[in-house]
């Protein structure tokens, strides 16, 4: 068997996202998007961070906020049920922060080019849109068969992906399950993944359903157990989206000093999983959590 | 972006309303349907259940539905839309189904909207010196570039409605007639434009925005003036017809603390 | 809901498939190969077929030697324990089948691009092979960021995909466990899907677990129940590879004169599923079938 | 297309087992291995079970194993190489392994190889007048392309072992030097051959093929009989060491009814 990769989640993020790194988060869009560990990584002060994602709800607003980010390639950055991402304005429109704009489908494939081992990928996709002027990774090109015209995107290799999972073992073989976004390209192209995970389970509930990995688990780097570490997004089979948490956050956003009150109470003075479920209270919880079951039909494997 | 409907047109249904009406009517039964958020998320749940029953839900997220969701949602990743869905993948097999062609229809919004159809949802101001930051395409430019039409919904205001988008996010007719094929678009294009005041249609050979039906309440007049340039009306524009109490009965259903109708 | 799709077998090929249909078969190369659907195009006599796949075991050779196939665009053609497909062999040295040679990823990245809706995909594969020689959807080309050399290969797009799976309801929703291969591409790419099942279940079982679908249901054109339908090629949760029938058929395609006796007893003489079975033997069926069952941890997908 | 060792090479070993034993021997602790059939399939499993515990397989039908496979398996896609695997998934997910240089070393044979090591398994004669139809590539060009490093293994004969290859189904170093970066390919190319007579390297510059070890019960000389051009050596050729018991043990684990190793 290959070596333990279990860590806490300051360890994790103290050692494998160093400053300047180029990080993957939200790949699954809307739902399982690793707040707590975004929220680990602004509590270190992670500095001159690039931002990939597809859409991240007000995670990528949030670690904007906390001055981590030096640039953002993403489709979309604001709060899914409000709109704008008001740390996203600010530091773009006083110029602290570069932005490459994409699609959800180019920044998909930016990192299954990265996943391949290709430079660029094609699609017919921004094709007479303004997108070319604002990000250097999209050029027109050719098609060699049919002359086409066509738009070519250049590979975004991140250096990890953090993908938040329902269950892991400590070996980095996980199951993930709900809408994946984009969460295999993700965790193809990048160097190394840490996982965050609601529950560390034995490695044969991963192998009982190889069908429903979702990583390539000798890549990696680290898995923290991490319940409720989503929040407020939903996470199949534990809990719905908090969507109170994401009109909240849209009031706590308007201005820095709110904001810096936001993160002094819901990231600063979160020092563990305890921290933060302490915080949520017990009500809030037992609202958000799984009411009624509904389990898969299993399937044999068996021979 | 969805649009800002907050006053009601008269009569016993919010502006909201008639507008998810409206939109629910560009849905043909059997087509598949590029799902949105807001108000277009509501359209689809509302013709689904109506007229449209063998219609099928594509969400970029990765969700197939050919059902409906067991109870209301508010975004597209809330869990009872996943649940016993009929597909749950990945983003990159939903664009396929758009890239191949197998899509007819999505709804999209925006900041700012052009007599061609162009959509800006990323910045207001030029690209060195942004004067907004807008949070950016999503799959919106997706949408516009490989579906077979776009539906465009947003609120009717002069400085939405420009005569140039200062940033094309989500692609119209570009300047009008076949730019569309010159710029490699193999296909689409807005079809139509439901907005506070009224739906609004391309001619088929210029490809310019005209006026097609005013809501209730409102007038070819009032709409002219939230238009920042000379907008042409169809030769007798109609009325829009206002929500039936089958439609108000399942916007209600799919909405009902009325979040995105109110 | 939609329309019931269910046909039988003859049905289904005579609607779906027509003389000079491009088709994919056996696209999660070793297992779950569509058998049944293979010998009922050959009962059918149909004519001027081209098959595509990556490897296809022996299924391709079976449907070449009925004189059914006029090109393969695959990356392998024979028999996955034993080398050599003789009829493919006769068929290509007597100037009788065009074929077009791929690699395993150039014929995914081939369908994967008809898929997506683009005239091709770029990939460091097959640079500097022959490959380039014999199929004209390989072409070199220059990437429009870095000036790297690499191959594009052009869109396959098929009329038609058959893919065998465990089960399926009567619409069209699958569910499909294993080694997938490349079924995913070749059932986004197709036009039209043929299903052919172990198992007909009720639609609830396969909404219980929306993430064990491969196939976008919608597209599906016909459903088969189809129980052995893959034998003798594994189907995970039912039976076994039948290396014996491999061996077999080995000896049995040495002559064209063989093969029409194979063909007449295992393809011309079958009917009907219980005809296969009757030609199996009750001993040989209990031989191969699941012994150990080994059943998947469920999820939950409640709310 | 593996090689076709039906002599034993004295001792109490055949001469297949010799051959998985040095395709063992090549795999190192932790390596990324894609695992091919045959022979090669049973190397890799030696190797797992003895000196690379650590070893990772990649399967191009869609399966990744950290662990051996509970009953022994004559293909790849036996069911007991899926069950309890560690991910199935799609082929392209595999190639991207591949692609992006995740995979250290595979495994090829062909029926023709010539002095750079490039092989063919497509067609004897050409391809306008084609003598003998092979399968083609299955994956094993991506896999001479992509992967860090390959080692080829085939029966040694003069009509394999030729000055140049009708038909290049698998690049090896084309016509030798820098050749591989020139046609574009950023890594790899062919470390060993492992034979029915002996295992061959390739020179640093030249990327020639030269004799390395001589198997027990062969020498230079028949070598060179067998093989199409004027074969060089090493230095001072060593010999192939014989597989140790504990190999033998494996091999024999892992193909108990000897289907690959008779």
């Amino acid at each position: 068997m290959p070596k333990e990769k279990r860590l806490s989640l300051p360890d994790a993020i103290e050692r494998f996202i160093p400053d300047n790194s180029r990080i993957v988060m939200g790949a699954s869009l809307e739902s399982v998007i690793p707040f707590a560990a975004g929220h680990e990584i602004m509590r270190q002060g992670r500095r001159d961070l690039t931002l990939v994602g597809p859409i991240s709800d007000i995670l990528f607003d949030q670690i904007i906020g906390a001055g981590c980010v030096r640039k953002v390639q993403a489709a979309w950055v604001g709060n899914v049920i409000t709109g704008s991402g008001y740390n996203f304005r600010r530091a773009v429109e006083s110029g602290r922060l570069e932005t490459e704009d994409h699609t959800n489908l180019t920044v998909s494939l930016a990192l299954r080019a990265a996943a391949m081992g290709v430079p660029f990928l094609p699609t017919r996709t921004a094709l007479g849109s303004d997108l070319f002027r604002t990000n250097p990774g999209l050029k027109t090109t050719t098609c060699p068969f049919t002359g086409d015209r066509l738009t070519a995107v250049a590979a975004i290799q991140p250096d990890v992906a953090v993908l938040h999972v329902q269950r892991s073992d400590v070996y980095g073989h996980a199951h993930a399950w709900g809408n994946l976004g984009i969460s295999r390209e993700a965790c193809l192209a990048a160097h190394n993944i840490i996982l965050t995970a609601e529950e560390i389970v034995d490695p044969d509930v991963i192998t009982s359903d190889p069908n429903r990995v979702v990583v390539p688990g000798f890549r990696v780097g680290a898995v923290v157990h991490a319940p409720w570490g989503a929040h407020p997004s939903p996470v199949p089979g534990h809990y719905n989206r908090d969507h109170q948490a994401f009109l909240d956050y849209r009031e706590a956003s308007k201005t820095p000093k709110d904001f810096t009150e936001w993160k002094a109470k819901w990231v600063d003075g979160v020092g563990s999983p305890e921290d933060y479920a302490e915080l949520l209270g017990r009500e809030r919880m037992a609202q958000l959590a799984i009411k009624e079951h509904d389990y898969s039909e299993p399937v044999d494997y068996g021979c | 972006m969805a649009a800002e409907p907050t006053k009601t047109a008269g009569g016993d249904y919010t502006l909201a309303e008639l507008m998810v009406a409206a939109a629910a009517r560009e849905i043909a039964d059997g087509e598949v349907v590029f799902v949105g958020m807001r108000l277009p998320l509501l359209g689809f749940l509302v013709a689904k259940s109506l007229h449209a029953p063998e219609a099928v839900g594509v969400y970029e997220l990765g969700i197939i539905r050919e059902s409906l969701a067991s109870e209301p949602i508010l975004t597209m990743g809330d869990l009872p839309n996943l649940r016993r869905s009929h597909w749950l993948a990945d983003t990159a097999d939903m664009m396929a189904l758009l890239g191949r062609g197998d899509v007819d229809v999505s709804f999209i919004g925006g900041a700012q909207v052009d007599r061609f159809g162009n959509l800006n949802t990323t910045l207001i101001g030029r690209p060195d010196r942004i004067e907004t930051r807008l949070p950016g395409s999503g799959g919106a430019c997706d949408l516009a570039c490989l579906a077979r039409r776009h539906i465009i919904i947003m609120a009717h205001r002069k400085h939405r409605f420009v005569d140039r988008v200062d940033y094309i996010t989500s692609p119209g007719y570009g300047d009008g007639g076949d730019w569309r094929r010159r710029v490699g678009l193999a296909r689409g294009g807005p079809s139509a434009v439901i907005t506070t005041l009224g739906v609004l249609r391309f001619e088929p050979d210029t490809r310019e925005m005209v006026l097609a039906s005013v809501h209730p309440g409102a007038t070819p007049e009032t709409i002219r003036d939230n238009t920042g340039w000379a907008l042409r009306s169809a030769s007798d524009p109609r009325t829009t017809p206002p929500p039936t109490a089958g439609e108000l009965a399942m916007i209600r259903r799919f909405d009902p603390h009325q979040y995105w109708t109110r």
